[in-house]
């Protein structure tokens, strides 16, 4: 993100905001309520007026009523059921059945297996990996069907798309977001970077920068997220970490199956660079996280970038 | 009732995931169609993270890595799949979003009767 | 391990690969792409197949380097073989089929997104049909939901949109009950691998404890799973979704992702809690009941639907009740012929959904069955192909309904007397109703109308496709013993 | 401890009911970001920090940005009132071309 020297003194020293002219949410009228009730009671009237055709309206609602009042008890009855299962599981708290020979083997030797000080990043990154992989891709399914509804291609009518909230000439939230912004955008790196050695990891990292790239782009306007991340580089970013991703675990999975020699050492425990394909793998998620709940926010705001 | 007090963690989270479920079920109205799904998965989390909860034991994480003791650490499993269960979920809230975003640009309201009697009405087919 | 082992993992890895491939291509590129890595799949899947029969046994995969039952797992049956192969070649079909419309229905910078959901949906597809681990089971069965979701919303009408939304929240709630059930399953067994978690449910039930729990998690699966099929009171949404959707989504929502789940079903049934245990027992009985209303009130509506679209659409509702009174009646026999009818939906409702399409295109874009009149003369072809559809799903001798038919009746004949009579009874009422609404289409599209204007241009995917489906239909209603012994010993695996 | 993490549960299951029975959507969206903190809370509580700081992340950051995203763009055009006719003038459109 680039700061402009001059505004950036500017701001300093509290000058009257240079873009306050711009502004776009007093500009717009805002029509009485009023108005637009009766206008859309005046709409479901001429709707109400078609005739209905040959599907008999009462038998409908009838049928629609039995519907509702069998889903009630049906609900009642599952949370009922539900309850008492609960009450016939063991006790809260207690070591029970499911800690057996799988999470014995977790704890005691992962760090050896795997390098990962984080358990749980070891199990997702590396046991279970498979289940994560498909989670990314869930993530990314997300994403296209987010474009697939949202993006405009060109020609189209983009009316309906054209959000007029604008906050990026609030003095209060620019200033507060100076602040913030640099310490979401550490906390998300660190998180991201020590996934194997504290909490976190790829994911929540991810989740983290993205939220502060959304409050940049609230704070500063599009221009300055913008600058970060482009639709170039979201689709560069996304393309390549997600393949990197794909083709690492792939090639782990393959030499796992076939009992091969992996070329993947899992490091000293401890060290910031250790725990093998953990580490990159974070990272790649990490960006494509981001990059991805960035896109879905521009898509929703905007319907491009 | 007394099973239900020594598993309080569990059957709030049953309860939520009931209260999410009714909600997804029978509100008319998309934005609370939604939020109810996230109740509803956040309330199946909870259940699976309270499983692995041990009484005294601490996070997943080593603190000493020479020696390793079984008793020190909760079960980590719940929790991997419940990281796994968060990203599945907020996929679907960003998915089923859009589409609101989408019904409405359509059809001028979140409710989803209104919705269907509209869309029966004008298009002449069968909802 | 001999390499061909890697197989079915290479198809789930080359799928996910080619989806993110996609995502920068353009649609065309993305459509060759496409094409091309769905071939490889049934390739890879026909040799996973015919290496099982071989070898006459499953083999486990380890995703990863550590072994059972600390890490994920694949396993691949003779079973498993058999259905990723008939859904991999149902999707190439399908495609290649439905490319037309694909082009009419798309918007063109939205083209390699569809073809993205389209692979991400055949991994998810084959990691369904191969996983081993019931979570992972749970993952992909959310990128199918939501790829099937974003097959159907990409044609971006009203009607479309409001059926896509239908569709997801159903199929949330029924993903969230199966979460539930695998989450409680996990905390009974303390495994996610299906032979562990069977041991511990084996124990479970040898020691008394948990009963409840135990009857309740399994209600829950199934019910989970029932509901993202569409069992008869979760159907509704079908006729919007089949009937809106553009064809090769249509065919394939219908075609194999409502029988990805049901396979699950079955999976879960047969490897984790058991196929001897009480609380399946319960659990079938529920379903019967309900395949049996499913089947009757989806052949009901069938018969009161005024477009042709959403007669094959409750048709498919009525099918889905088929598959689930093969469960529901139990015993080898009853779950031979739900996979052998999984089998023959699959092969022929695509085809009926192309060919419907092509008919409809021909007579002026209405489904309508008054506009359809005379569609014979105007797309000979599609008309023949239809009828082949038809005659199939009525259970016409010599094609792959006839023996899923026959083989419910053995399977009802064989189970206790009450079970017996009403299933024989609501097979051949519905055979009845659908021979009804089926030829009444066929009559209308062969009754002679004036204006004669045929379809100009050779859809050659078309036709490729539908000879492919043809050859699968003869291929099971002919060969149906083959098919059946192959059923047979992959149950045996599976248990 | 014990008594926190209890009185955190019920409030969770009262905001879940709030949730439900108001009637503006703005607060719905408002008490479901409460109710994630304290999810996030309760995580830490059951000795799960990853899951504290994604749910902390995604439930209260992510998922509230875009149903507040979700809300405005509704209530902006909602308020669009020439919108209101072109909507049902080709809605009729497409009515007629069904017929």
């Amino acid at each position: 993100m680039k700061i402009d020297k001059e505004k950036f003194s500017a701001w300093l020293n509290t000058d009257p905001d240079r873009l306050s002219g711009m502004e776009e949410m007093a500009e717009i009228p805002y029509p009485p309520r009023e108005r637009i009730k009766e206008k859309r009671h005046e709409l479901e009237e001429r709707i109400d007026a078609q005739p209905v055709g040959q599907i008999s309206f009462l038998s409908r609602k009838f049928w629609h009523r039995l519907y509702t009042v069998f889903a009630v008890i049906c609900c009642a009855v599952m949370t009922v059921v539900l309850l008492s299962t609960v009450a016939a599981l063991p006790r809260f708290g207690e070591a029970r059945d499911a800690i057996n020979e799988l999470t014995e083997r977790y704890i005691v030797s992962g760090l050896k297996e795997t390098g990962a000080v984080n358990i749980v990043a070891g199990i997702i990154l590396d046991y279970r990996a498979f289940d994560t992989l498909g989670e990314s891709f869930v993530l990314f399914c997300a994403l296209n069907c987010v474009l697939i509804l949202l993006r405009i291609d060109g020609d189209e009518d983009a009316s309906h798309h054209e959000l007029y909230f604008n906050l990026a000439h609030d003095d209060i939230l620019r200033k507060s977001a100076l602040f913030s912004i640099p310490i979401v955008f550490v906390y998300g790196i660190y998180v991201l970077l020590n996934g194997h050695l504290s909490p976190g990891g790829g994911f929540s990292g991810g989740a983290v920068i993205g939220a502060g790239i959304i409050l940049l782009s609230i704070a500063y306007g599009e221009r300055a997220s913008g600058a970060l991340i482009s639709e170039k580089v979201f689709k560069t970013v996304c393309f390549c970490a997600l393949a990197f991703y794909g083709v690492a675990k792939s090639y782990s999975f393959f030499t796992g199956a076939n009992h091969l020699e992996s070329i993947i050492k899992p490091g000293t425990p401890g060290e910031i660079l250790s725990g093998g394909l953990i580490l990159p793998l974070n990272i790649a998620v990490g960006m494509v996280v981001s990059c991805t709940i960035y896109g879905m926010y521009r898509m929703f705001k905007k319907g491009r970038f | 009732m007394q099973g239900l007090l020594n598993n309080f963690d569990e059957a709030a989270a049953v309860i939520l995931f009931c209260i999410g479920f009714s909600t997804l079920l029978f509100h008319r109205n998309m934005l609370k169609k939604i939020i109810g799904l996230n109740i509803m998965d956040t309330g199946l989390y909870l259940f699976l993270a309270s499983m692995g909860y041990i009484r005294g034991a601490g996070a997943p994480i080593l603190t000493d890595t020479e020696v390793i003791n079984m008793a020190d650490y909760i079960n980590p499993v719940p929790s991997a799949l419940v990281l796994t269960g968060i990203v599945v979920s907020v996929s679907v809230t960003a998915i089923t979003l859009s589409l609101t975003v989408r019904l409405y640009s359509k059809y001028r309201t979140l409710n989803l009767d209104e919705i269907y009697a509209i869309a029966r009405r004008t298009e002449k087919e069968e909802f | 391990m001999d390499f061909i082992c890697n197989f079915p993992f290479f198809s789930i890895v080359l799928c996910l690969l080619s989806a993110v491939v996609c995502s920068v291509l353009s649609g065309r590129a993305a459509r060759r792409l496409t094409l091309i890595v769905e071939f490889v799949l049934v390739c890879l899947a026909v040799s996973v197949l015919v290496y099982t029969i071989r070898t006459g046994g499953s083999f486990n995969y380890t995703m990863g380097h550590v072994g059972a039952p600390w890490g994920n797992e694949l396993r691949i049956g003779v079973l498993e073989a058999l259905l990723a192969t008939a859904f991999m070649i149902v999707m190439l079909a399908s495609v290649l089929g439905g490319g037309t419309y694909i082009v009419r229905d798309i918007s063109e910078k939205k083209r390699n997104l569809y073809y993205v959901l389209l692979n991400l949906m055949g991994a998810a597809l084959s990691a369904l049909v191969y996983t081993n681990d019931i979570f992972t089971g749970y993952v992909f069965l959310e990128i199918l939901t939501l790829t099937s979701g974003g097959i159907l919303m990409i044609k971006s009408t009203g009607k479309t949109t409001l059926a896509a939304t239908r569709y997801l929240i159903i199929n949330l709630l029924g993903s969230g009950l199966f979460l539930l059930g695998v989450i409680l399953m996990y905390d009974l067994t303390g495994h996610l691998l299906m032979e562990f978690m069977h041991d511990s449910v084996v124990q479970l039930e040898a020691v008394g404890d948990y009963s409840m729990p135990l009857r309740v998690t399994t209600g829950l699966i199934c019910a989970g799973l029932a509901i993202k099929s569409g069992l008869f009171p979760f159907h509704r949404w079908m006729p919007d979704t089949y009937g809106n959707a553009t064809p090769t989504s249509a065919s394939l929502l219908s075609g194999v992702v409502s029988k990805g789940y049901i396979f699950l079903l079955i999976k879960i049934l047969y490897r984790v809690i058991g196929t001897g245990s009480p609380a399946v027992g319960a659990a079938q009985n529920v379903l019967f009941v309900f395949g049996l209303c499913g089947i009757i009130m989806g052949s009901v509506s069938a018969l009161r639907q005024e477009s042709v679209n959403r007669m094959i659409a409750y048709s498919s509702a009525a099918q889905i009740g088929y598959i689930f009174v093969g469960i529901g009646l139990g015993g080898h026999i009853g779950f031979c012929a739900a996979i052998f009818h999984i089998l023959t939906h699959a092969v022929t409702k695509p085809l009926l959904f192309l060919s419907a399409a092509k008919l409809t295109e021909a007579s002026g874009g209405s489904p309508v069955f008054s506009s359809l009149t005379g569609a014979a003369k105007r797309a000979p072809f599609s008309a023949a192909m239809f009828t082949v559809g038809a005659l199939s799903m009525v259970g016409f001798p010599a094609f792959a309904g006839f023996v899923s038919k026959l083989f419910f009746s053995v399977a009802a004949v064989t189970h206790s007397s009450a079970q017996s009579i009403v299933t024989l009874c609501v097979l051949a009422v519905s055979t009845l109703l659908n021979a009804y609404y089926f030829f009444r289409t066929v009559i209308r599209i062969f009754t002679p109308s004036e204006d004669v204007s045929p379809l100009v241009y050779k859809d050659w995917g078309f036709m490729a496709s539908s000879a492919f489906f043809l050859i699968l239909n003869l291929i099971f209603g002919l060969g149906s013993q083959m098919i059946y012994r192959i059923i047979v010993s992959g149950l045996r695996m599976l248990a | 401890m014990e008594t926190f993490r209890v009185i955190l549960l019920l409030i969770l299951i009262a905001c879940a009911i709030c949730v439900s029975l108001t009637k503006r959507l703005l607060t719905a969206v408002i008490i479901f970001m409460g109710y994630s903190l304290i999810m996030a809370v309760v995580w830490i509580l059951l000795e799960s920090p990853d899951l504290g700081i994604t749910e902390a992340a995604v439930g209260a950051g992510v998922s509230g940005i875009l149903l507040l995203v979700t809300l405005k763009k509704i209530n902006r055009t909602e308020t669009d009132s020439e919108d209101l006719d072109t909507v049902s003038d080709e809605r009729a459109g497409d009515g007629d071309e069904d017929r």
